[in-house]
């Protein structure tokens, strides 16, 4: 059981190392990798926490997590990339930035 | 396990806490998505206070049969807060709906700028 | 029973919508209205004797939620039929039917749903509805400045809507209960000190959605917004505030074992009241300046609410359903008028009563009521609020019926006259409509003339009028009529503060901070008097 | 565990304060979405966990949309918007006035703060009760489509309006897309074979969600906000906008309607009482089952909706 | 026979959370994505499955592990795909 706990905790201090660079990341690819890190813990915090409490049941929150987590942040990174090409064609043709996203 | 009185404190102190940050972000921010993203943090706090009222460390989900009423979570707030974040989410469809119609039109989500062109136009 | 007056409104609604009848739509429309008066009254009658109660689903205890109609809601149950049924008849030949009859029956639905519950989660939900199907109301022509405006109205709302649930949580959390009946039981035992957060929580949510003082920055732009139809806005103004004026009443209720704020309501009223009907000396567009207006009128209720004696209760329930009748009276007519003249502008328009001597009596009546005119209804509820109150208090009342005078004389002004901007021969008002208004205006007579028969019929308690006083009342108001008439003439049309008043508006952020002033202002009175009793 | 857990959360929903850049507070977003689901599931309610996991890439996607959109329509009417420079002075001014609010009331809120007693009149009996009233095994579920149907019922209408509200406040009428027209979202081989892989699962884990809401965590809303995320993924793999979306509409009324009117004469009527003992079981699983199907797919509709509408209509 | 299953379960859990925190500072000790991503992807993943598998060992053969197995086929295919789909990305808009 304590192997569980310190675990446990270990994912947790993960997450806030991973937040470290969802703050600090240089560019927005750093974040959604620290994003999809950070899915990952919480989901594995998820399947300890059922395993402590041997619920098979909760493990479904897991699942739920799991899907629904990479969904978006695999939305968010397609979504942007042609954005950001798009841009930086626009920028060499009119020779300014026009706008950034990030 | 523990005595319970400690913990749902300390929980409802940081829902108070971050319902606050919610609405000290709609005071401080001009933008409007960013108000929009302020009521959503806000309601996750109300959420978060409803569903830790009676919380206790070594608590179960209420689901089962032969249930012990102080062994596991109060599951009317549950039931409500599920209606409260669905309504939630229809509400900010609106909202942003709303939002991008009028930056459609004045091509600024500021709410100062948007009051002054809606009044001019 | 009660849930069938809920749910057939609605199932009706989303039926018309599927099924895209518009035309057909609004004959569907007029005879369920007709018969969902009757249907009412048949309940109101039986509520005469004894409150009925509908245990949803017939599980035991408080495991499920109640409805009940009681003497109050029965009346405002009344009230909510024969408005809809009047608007309905109203907006005959609305323009892109099909959303309009959805949202209204919805509107009506969900407007029963709240007078009926017995639970605040259930009311809630019922307001969220509600929201969300005013702002599409409000934006329904999608004009000019309409979007913003139902921006600002749905993301206010949305914010002090979690105020509400905050404070919802900690009822729960200390009743275990979140029915009305069973959470007043539940309080009786408690400190008063522990409730005064979760008074606070829930009536800040309540007084912004009725309009109280310092915010009160959404109103105009919602009822008074160009693109919403009239009989929207004649809704929004006469009944769908006094949803959450009927809310109020019920919490007081609940927490009057323990705390009454009442003196604050009383302050912060009279103070509504005449903020209101300032900001409505200063503009010019007709429907703004009966919106302005209704904050004016709610701050008065709320003062008659909350003067503590019988006959100013008696007095303040009684004009809320005079506002009804009369603010809807001058919203419908007041639509008809600028579909008729082609503007806005109370300045341009003018002869009305020549030209359309049906709406031109109606408003007329209707303005007769609000001013407090004898014979009228609005003099039988003024009337009562100043029949217990003390001497301050009846300067006061009589200075808010000058303000409303004051202002009332520019709008009636409209009346009589000539101007250029008249409209062609051939612009007529269509049929229902003027029969619409005359009813609403017909009975702001009858309620005055009956005044006692009606509170009696609507209230269930017995009243009496003292004819001497009513007599004085009387000769209060034609001293201040004409005293509002030349204050008008030699003050307001010159005056230059109130044309710097004219575009007075709040964003967003202000109102937000007036949320957190109002919360904290009556936090700390209520918090604040426990250490004096 | 908690309460590490919670003082992310604080962290979370401060960062976002001074952010100005979109991008990053949809980020920092989907991580303090991700961080509440994960707090309420340590709550005890895995229910709500579940629903806001789901939602949250909903909510996510609306906003990334609209942050999009703004971006590119702010960009044509003033230019750069990071040229902008605001001086020190105003952003401090901007930041510290509200405190002088926010930080006395907070401290109010604190001062009046009620005690800490909980109240367990009515959790008592529902825990007790909920078994033999309702016939569900999972306490939430049994709540929300027998004791307190008539809310969800609201809450279903809520959505209805939503979708009105969302197709009238638009600046585009029409609800579909012609014919042929593609999204400019970018395509990859392996990224769509694998989405073809899990998007079955998705489906298939939706409905199992749905079907076994009475007896697991789930439900008709958690499972309806799956099957519709399938349709994200579906979206991803064939990348255009063919969705029949006027006649999903049309579905998502019909199944209010069937909700309304089985919850009548499940609940309101109060069928069970003619049911014989022995059938009262089935008849009470079997009311539950349906409910949830139908809110089910009632909330997978109106998701799938609001998502096309979203991705296809608004980002014009 | 338990005690021993639980012994390598808790043995395999240990492991995989060393492998992410090994992962976790390849993460921060690198500045730029492309080596980032490298480290952290592939270790997560092998770290992710060593704790999952140790999960399944230390409950045996039973509906639990039925669903940790689950879980674990979508993680695999799931998390390669999200490094892939990020890269990808990333080169694509020029970083």
């Amino acid at each position: 059981m304590a192997v569980l706990w310190g675990t446990m905790w270990c994912m947790v201090a993960l997450s806030v190392l991973y937040l470290l660079v969802v703050v600090k990341g240089p560019s927005i690819w750093d974040r959604l990798l620290a994003i999809n890190l950070i899915a990952v813990k919480v989901t594995i915090i998820i399947i300890l926490f059922a395993s402590i409490y041997e619920s098979a049941f909760l493990l479904d929150a897991a699942i739920i997590y799991t899907l629904s987590g990479f969904i978006g942040t695999i939305f968010i990174a397609l979504f942007f990339s042609k954005k950001e090409k798009k841009q930086k064609q626009d920028e060499k043709k009119e020779g300014k930035s026009i706008w950034r996203v990030y | 396990m523990n005595t319970g009185i400690l913990n749902t404190d300390l929980i409802e102190l940081i829902c108070i806490l971050v319902f606050f940050l919610g609405f000290y972000g709609l005071i401080a921010t001009t933008n409007v998505i960013k108000s929009i993203v302020f009521l959503w943090v806000m309601e996750m706090a109300v959420i978060m206070f409803f569903l830790s009222i009676g919380y206790n460390i070594g608590i179960v989900a209420p689901i089962g049969t032969d249930l012990v009423p102080g062994q596991v979570a109060d599951p009317l707030p549950q039931a409500l807060m599920i209606t409260t974040i669905v309504i939630g989410l229809a509400v900010t469809a609106v909202n942003i709906t709303m939002l991008i119609t009028l930056v459609r039109k004045h091509k600024s989500a500021n709410w100062d700028i948007l009051r002054k062109k809606s009044s001019e136009s | 029973m009660l849930t069938y007056f809920i749910l057939i409104p609605i199932i009706i609604a989303v039926f018309l919508y599927m099924l895209a009848c518009g035309k057909k739509g609004r004959a569907i429309a007029i005879i369920f209205q007709t018969g969902f008066v009757g249907a009412v009254y048949y309940v109101f009658t039986l509520t005469r004797q004894e409150e009925i109660l509908t245990n949803i689903g017939g599980y035991d205890s408080i495991l499920g939620i109640y409805l009940r109609e009681d003497t109050m809601a029965a009346a405002f149950v009344l009230l909510t039929a024969i408005f809809f049924l009047i608007a309905s008849i109203y907006s005959f030949r609305e323009k892109d039917g099909r959303l309009f009859w959805f949202l209204i029956f919805i509107w009506q639905g969900a407007s029963v749903g709240i007078f009926l519950t017995r639970d605040l989660f259930n009311a809630f939900v019922l307001i969220e509805v509600v929201t969300v199907v005013v702002a599409i109301l409000i934006m329904f022509n999608r004009k000019n400045r309409s979007i913003y405006d139902g921006m600002f109205y749905l993301m206010l709302n949305v914010l002090v809507i979690k105020f509400y649930l905050l404070g919802l949580g900690y009822l729960y959390r200390m009743t275990g209960t979140m029915d009305i009946v069973i959470a007043t039981e539940a309080l009786v035992g408690m400190e008063r000190s522990e409730l005064v957060l979760p008074y606070a929580l829930m009536m800040t949510a309540i007084a912004l959605k009725c309009a109280l003082l310092p915010m009160f920055s959404w109103l105009p732009k919602a009822h008074g917004s160009p693109a919403a139809p009239s009989a929207v806005s004649a809704i929004l103004s006469g009944l769908h505030i006094k949803c959450t004026i009927y809310l109020f009443l019920r919490m007081q209720e609940m927490f009057s074992t323990l705390i009454s704020a009442y003196e604050f309501f009383l302050v912060i009223g009279v103070l509504t009241g005449i903020v209101g009907f300032v900001l409505a000396m200063a503009q010019s567009d007709i429907k703004l300046i009966l919106a302005y207006h209704t904050i004016s009128q709610v701050g008065l209720i709320f003062a008659g609410l909350s003067m503590g004696s019988y006959y100013s209760h008696i007095g303040g329930m009684y004009h809320i359903v005079n506002h009804a009748l009369f603010k809807g009276a001058l919203f419908l007519s007041a639509g008809s008028i600028i579909k008729a003249y082609g503007t806005r502008d109370v300045y341009q328009i003018r002869g009305l009563l020549r030209r359309y001597p049906g709406l031109g009596i109606a408003t007329l009546m209707a303005i007769l009521g609000i001013t407090g005119a004898p014979l009228f209804n609005g003099s039988i509820s003024k009337y009562f609020m100043a029949t217990d109150a003390s001497a301050q208090m009846n300067v006061i009342l009589i200075f808010m019926s000058l303000g409303t005078i004051i202002s009332f004389v520019k709008y009636g002004s409209m009346l009589f006259g000539k101007s250029d901007a008249e409209p062609e021969a051939g612009v007529k008002v269509p049929a229902e409509q003027q029969i619409a208004v005359f009813a609403l205006g017909f009975m702001c007579f009858f309620t005055g003339v009956f005044g006692v028969q009606s509170v009696q019929f609507l209230f269930n308690t017995s009243v009496t009028i003292d004819r001497l006083g009513y007599l004085e009342k009387a000769g209060i108001f034609f001293a201040s009529a004409i005293a509002g008439f030349f204050i008008y003439k030699y003050y307001i049309k010159t005056s230059k503060l109130l044309k710097r008043l004219r575009s007075f508006e709040m964003g967003f952020r202000s109102a937000c901070v007036c949320i957190g002033v109002f919360f904290a202002a009556l936090l700390l009175t209520v918090g604040l008097v426990q250490y004096y009793y | 565990m908690i309460y590490a857990i919670l003082v992310l959360w604080i962290f979370l929903a401060a960062i976002i304060i001074p952010e100005r850049r979109g991008i990053r507070i949809i980020i920092y977003f989907a991580i303090f979405s991700l961080v509440t689901a994960l707090s309420f599931f340590l709550l005890g309610s895995p229910d709500v966990a579940m629903a806001e996991a789901a939602i949250s890439t909903f909510s996510t996607i609306f906003f990334v949309i609209c942050f999009e959109k703004h971006f590119r329509l702010k960009a044509d009417g003033e230019g750069d918007p990071e040229k902008k420079e605001v001086s020190k002075a105003a952003a401090a001014k901007k930041y510290v006035l509200p405190l002088l609010l926010i930080v006395p009331l907070f401290a109010l809120f604190i001062f009046f703060r009620p005690g800490p007693e909980v109240s367990t009149y009515l959790k008592d009996l529902y825990i007790t009760r909920f078994a033999q009233d309702v016939g569900g095994v999972n306490a939430v579920t049994s709540i929300y489509l027998a004791y307190r149907v008539y809310d969800t019922l609201f809450e279903a209408l809520v959505l209805v309006i939503a979708i009105v509200a969302v197709s009238h406040m638009s600046a585009f009428k029409e609800m579909t897309v012609p014919d042929g027209e593609h999204s400019d979202i970018e395509r990859d081989g392996l990224a769509v074979f694998t989405i073809r892989i899990i998007a079955p699962i998705l489906l298939l884990f939706g409905v199992y969600l749905v079907m076994n809401g009475h007896i697991s965590p789930g439900g008709g809303f958690q499972g309806g906000v799956a099957v519709a995320a399938f349709f994200i993924c579906r979206y991803m793999i064939y990348n255009i906008y063919d969705m029949p979306v006027k006649k999903i509409i049309r579905l998502e009324e019909v199944l209010f309607m069937t909700a309304v009117a089985i919850a009548v004469f499940g609940v309101f009527l109060g069928a069970g009482t003619f049911v014989p003992l022995e059938y009262l079981r089935l008849y009470q699983e079997s009311y539950l089952i349906l409910m949830n199907i139908l809110i089910g797919l009632k909330v997978a509709c109106a998701c799938i909706v609001l998502f096309y509408r979203f991705v296809a209509i608004e980002r014009r | 026979m338990a005690s021993i299953l639980e012994i390598a379960g808790s043995v395999l859990i240990a492991a995989g959370a060393i492998l992410m925190v090994l992962g976790t500072f390849g993460l921060l000790k690198f500045k730029r994505f492309y080596p980032r991503i490298l480290i952290s992807s592939k270790i997560d993943t092998v770290g992710m499955l060593t704790l999952l598998l140790g999960l399944v060992v230390r409950h045996g053969f039973s509906f639990f592990s039925a669903k940790i197995v689950l879980i674990i086929v979508i993680l695999l295919i799931l998390n390669p795909l999200v490094a892939h789909i990020l890269s990808r990305s990333a080169y694509m808009s020029g970083e």
